[in-house]
């Protein structure tokens, strides 16, 4: 693969402008550098405008509605389904489901291949650094079916053994292999198309949390050759409200659907109902139709850029950030060095809590988070209660890594023990 | 982008009005009726085909809007004297183009519903089907998905 | 109760400026009539503004992020929460959920609620006109449960029987009594507040579609006493891709979650789960944050002109066009007189198919919708295969009520039959 | 909407470095543990109460951040002498301006983690309790709720 031209100086700050919010200053009155794009990207004016257009100009509901407004809507949602199934090179459009996120997706999943599928004693094979919305649907999928939920541990180095992924998969013999493409808390990237066609070699199901993934890097599920992928359009600089769920069509057609109302019948009446094909099988109701018209501008938008591109700018301000942070006598790197993990860097300090340490970056303006990320296990197995974690996207700059470095020497040096003595008022 | 042109032109509304072969056809050797649930059109063809694999002849029946019942009408006449060959080659496109007026993918639905039951007719032998024809080549088969209106 | 004052030609007019998209033209370059209302409205800049204000000032993810634009991000959400439970006078912000919209609401009660208190011979009693919305979970409820789903008709006037409706309760003890506060087809009101107390009294749980009815008049919860409400977003001058579940908080409490993820759980294990607290119990994953803060403008926009005035006008509107219709011959009015319904006028042609009235006035620039309307079991009992809806909201004008009516007239001749002969091209 | 203040303010980082009565209370009438998972924040809260229904010593062990180890000493520090009648009239927001720098609604949580602890702690007797002091009157319980983070 040629290696891809970086972003330039001159490009980020272009592309800096294409995001107004990023003008503004914090509450202390700083110039705000945001470090928290793991939780929740921002968006540029082209996706925000994208969506104001439909509500403006164009918006109807979809589905059928005889009349020019509702035709073109139901045409740009359709459209973006394509964008969308481009974006992730689906083989048909019917393979792209709009859901209202991530989480919803696993869900959807859960509650309907898993309901169909699993049965007491089955195992479900995770990760213990998955986000809870990879753990807890199948927590509720094991409380209803009485299937088991089988974690693999992480190595001292924070990465995984494929090694052991192959042992478990003999071992266990899972019927499904849910686990992240990126972990949101370490950086970490397996080798997801390897993990594929091992889980495939025992005849497990896999399904790929693309959360972290897909707003960085190109996921091409028909080279991944996964069976779901999931991911939110919030965290790739889509809007709110709207997730995607792949699904191979073989498997979609076999499950049953999930939420029942409009759309997503073919027949109703007093007696029961018959299911619409895919898509719209799976999507009951009015959907994220502004939404969905989003998430297609912002991967418009991102290809637009170059995800190759992108991924490797977030690399240098991660190496400089990680590399920084472990000269600070005190902090301890929470993942791998960063020639093996995305724009993330999770850190914790043995004389500060976490909480202390997000709330004294953002009155130097700097957001980032702080807690368990919502992965307890993870969290729990590396013995820790929480962690700080800034994580960097395709508007954040060297400088903003640097400037993170040195807040975190200001940061010590804020709670460092100065032998006080408490006064009563 | 929806049309702006009148899909309601004088060639449709004639065969709206005057339909070709419109009722039943005795002694059909295929038959095959479906409908479109979400708007309510219902098309039946009934066929005869004879030994050298030729629609001999062909009639509908139905009901439904405007397009459902007028494309049908052109669909029935077009295909009598085509071999079942010539039929598998008439994809969903050029039933829309046999329509003529150009149309949102909502009505193409309705256009294609007679389209869709002829594929369903020739693979359908009636009682007074000769009983030696049905390894026909499979007609390919697809057009826009069904949706559901809100 | 005063009568409230009408919405003036000045008023309606300046309303009108608050929506762009009414000034725009249809496919055939006439001047568009929005009379699709009641399967999505348009809504004013000043929801469309809040969004993208949220998106382009103060965005990043809500819970517990420790920066300025979280916790601001945080208090708009949480602030359109108290919103919303004003909007409803719920006695608690935790009794109001934000999910996907109205069917996700609904899924929700049948998925949660529903599989924990229903089972084997239990009744669901519900009406015929209801939405596929308020029909199919119920009755994959019944296929999860052997639950039954009972379907109280609709009379030869298009209104219901509250006697039949204390006849079904005694006779079928249902365990649930969900009911559409507004039908979407017939525009028919049933007494909720009355069949409430008549659920209570056989002690069944009540389930309020107020799809149709959230967006013209006050739904008061606490003085309805129901039990659950479900709305949209998309139909009260909102966005897409956010409703409102209202639960009374000790039913709340008392249910199981339902998607699973994060922001929903106290404490997650490799063994299982803790479930967090009302409202976050029910909301897994990143919510619909710009959408939270887009159906709370609505809803202030809606509260500012008073709904009470805006029901008055569209019955108005309803008045013209129902009594226009009726006086054309071959038109069947399908709903009760427009004084005991909201702003729908639905309707059918003897001799025109409702998706050619749809598509010629289309061509008048007025958008209304053609089918069975998600409505599947009232037109099989109602022996039609589709009708043609008008539906009415605050920004139409009496004289678009006129144009419909003498519109419909055009159709007929259009469709009358004029002794054409078929010619082979 | 933020607060612009320095919550970290002299007077809670003396808190922080140099708590009031951080250890453990032998003989303990009325002790309790509790933790806000989310976070990672614990409080211990050791209690002799007198035959009189007061407060005659208090005592605290933790861990955590800066606001809850601090707002925690200084509870400590205030409840010593008071009655139980006392206690129950002092309010969360009681206890947010006790802490001083006004807090955003999550820092807020870490706050309040030490009054809730002392909420239940009046309520859990130890072995060394008399035991005859537990209709103690209904303590008041609110504030916000503990929500996850992204
Ligand atoms: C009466 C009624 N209930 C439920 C719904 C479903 O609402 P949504 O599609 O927004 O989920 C609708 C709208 O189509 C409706 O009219
Ligand atoms: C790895 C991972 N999976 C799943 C999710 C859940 O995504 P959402 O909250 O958009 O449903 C997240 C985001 O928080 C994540 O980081």
């Amino acid at each position: 693969m040629n290696t891809p031209s970086p972003l330039s100086h001159a490009e980020v700050e272009k592309i800096r402008r294409e995001f107004p919010i990023l003008q503004r200053k914090t509450a202390s009155g700083a110039k705000l550098s945001f470090l928290d794009n793991a939780a929740s990207t921002q968006r540029p004016t082209s996706v925000i405008d994208a969506m104001s257009e439909c509500y403006l100009r164009y918006y109807a509901n979809v589905h059928r509605g005889i009349h020019t407004l509702s035709e073109e809507t139901t045409a740009a949602y359709e459209e973006a389904r394509k964008t969308l199934a481009n974006f992730i090179n689906a083989s048909s459009v019917q393979e792209v489901i709009f859901t209202a996120g991530a989480t919803a997706s696993i869900n959807t999943v859960a509650r309907t291949w898993g309901d169909q599928n699993l049965s007491e004693g089955d195992v479900i094979l995770t990760t213990i650094a998955e986000h809870h919305a990879n753990i807890v649907p199948w927590h509720q999928l094991a409380e209803r079916t009485g299937c088991k939920v089988i974690f693999l541990p992480i190595e001292d180095d924070f990465t995984f053994s494929t090694d052991l992924v192959k042992e478990y998969l003999e071992r266990f013999r899972p019927k499904l292999f849910a686990f992240t493409a990126a972990s949101n808390v370490l950086g970490t990237k397996p080798p997801v198309a390897r993990w594929i066609s091992l889980a495939r070699s025992v005849d497990a199901i896999t399904l790929v949390d693309g959360s972290q993934a897909a707003p960085h890097e190109t996921l091409d599920v028909q080279q991944l050759d996964a069976d779901f992928v999931v991911f939110s359009g919030h965290k790739m600089c889509g809007p709110t409200g709207i997730g995607i769920l792949y699904g191979k069509q073989q498997l979609l057609d076999s499950m049953p659907p999930f939420l029942g109302g409009g759309g997503m019948i073919q027949r109703v009446s007093v007696e029961g109902f018959e299911t619409a094909e895919l898509p719209d099988k799976f999507e009951a109701g009015t959907p994220p139709i502004a939404e969905a018209i989003g998430i297609a501008a912002a991967a418009d938008y991102l290809t637009r850029i170059g995800l190759d591109r992108i991924a490797q700018h977030e690399h240098t301000l991660c190496q400089i950030a990680d590399s920084g942070l472990r000269l600070i006598d005190d902090v301890e790197v929470i993942g791998p060095h960063p020639c093996d993990k995305g724009g993330i860097v999770s850190f914790s300090l043995n004389s500060v809590h976490a909480h202390d340490i997000a709330h004294q970056l953002d009155s130097l303006g700097i957001a980032v988070r702080a807690g368990h990320h919502c992965t307890m296990p993870l969290h729990r197995a590396m013995k820790k209660t929480s962690t700080t974690r800034a994580s960097f996207y395709l508007y954040n700059t060297p400088e903003e890594a640097e400037q993170f470095v040195s807040a975190i020497e200001a940061v010590q040096n804020k709670f460092a023990k100065t032998g006080r003595r408490r006064r009563s008022r | 982008m929806a049309s702006e042109q009148d899909i309601y032109e004088e060639h449709v509304l004639d065969h709206y009005e005057d339909p070709y072969h419109r009722g039943d056809l005795d002694h059909a050797t295929h038959s095959h009726e479906a409908d479109n649930p979400l708007c309510g059109d219902v098309i039946q063809i009934d066929l005869k085909i004879g030994a050298d694999d030729t629609i001999e002849e062909a009639w509908f029946n139905g009901d439904g809007c405007v397009i459902s019942q007028a494309s049908a009408s052109m669909l029935i006449e077009t295909i009598e004297g085509k071999t079942l060959d010539e039929l598998r080659d008439f994809s969903a496109d050029e039933m829309l183009k046999l329509f003529g007026p150009k149309l949102t993918p909502n009505r193409q639905k309705c256009c294609l519903l007679s389209w869709r039951v002829l594929q369903s007719a020739v693979h359908s032998p009636t009682n007074d089907s000769p009983t030696d024809d049905d390894d026909l080549p499979e007609v390919n088969f697809g057009g826009p998905s069904l949706g559901e209106e809100s």
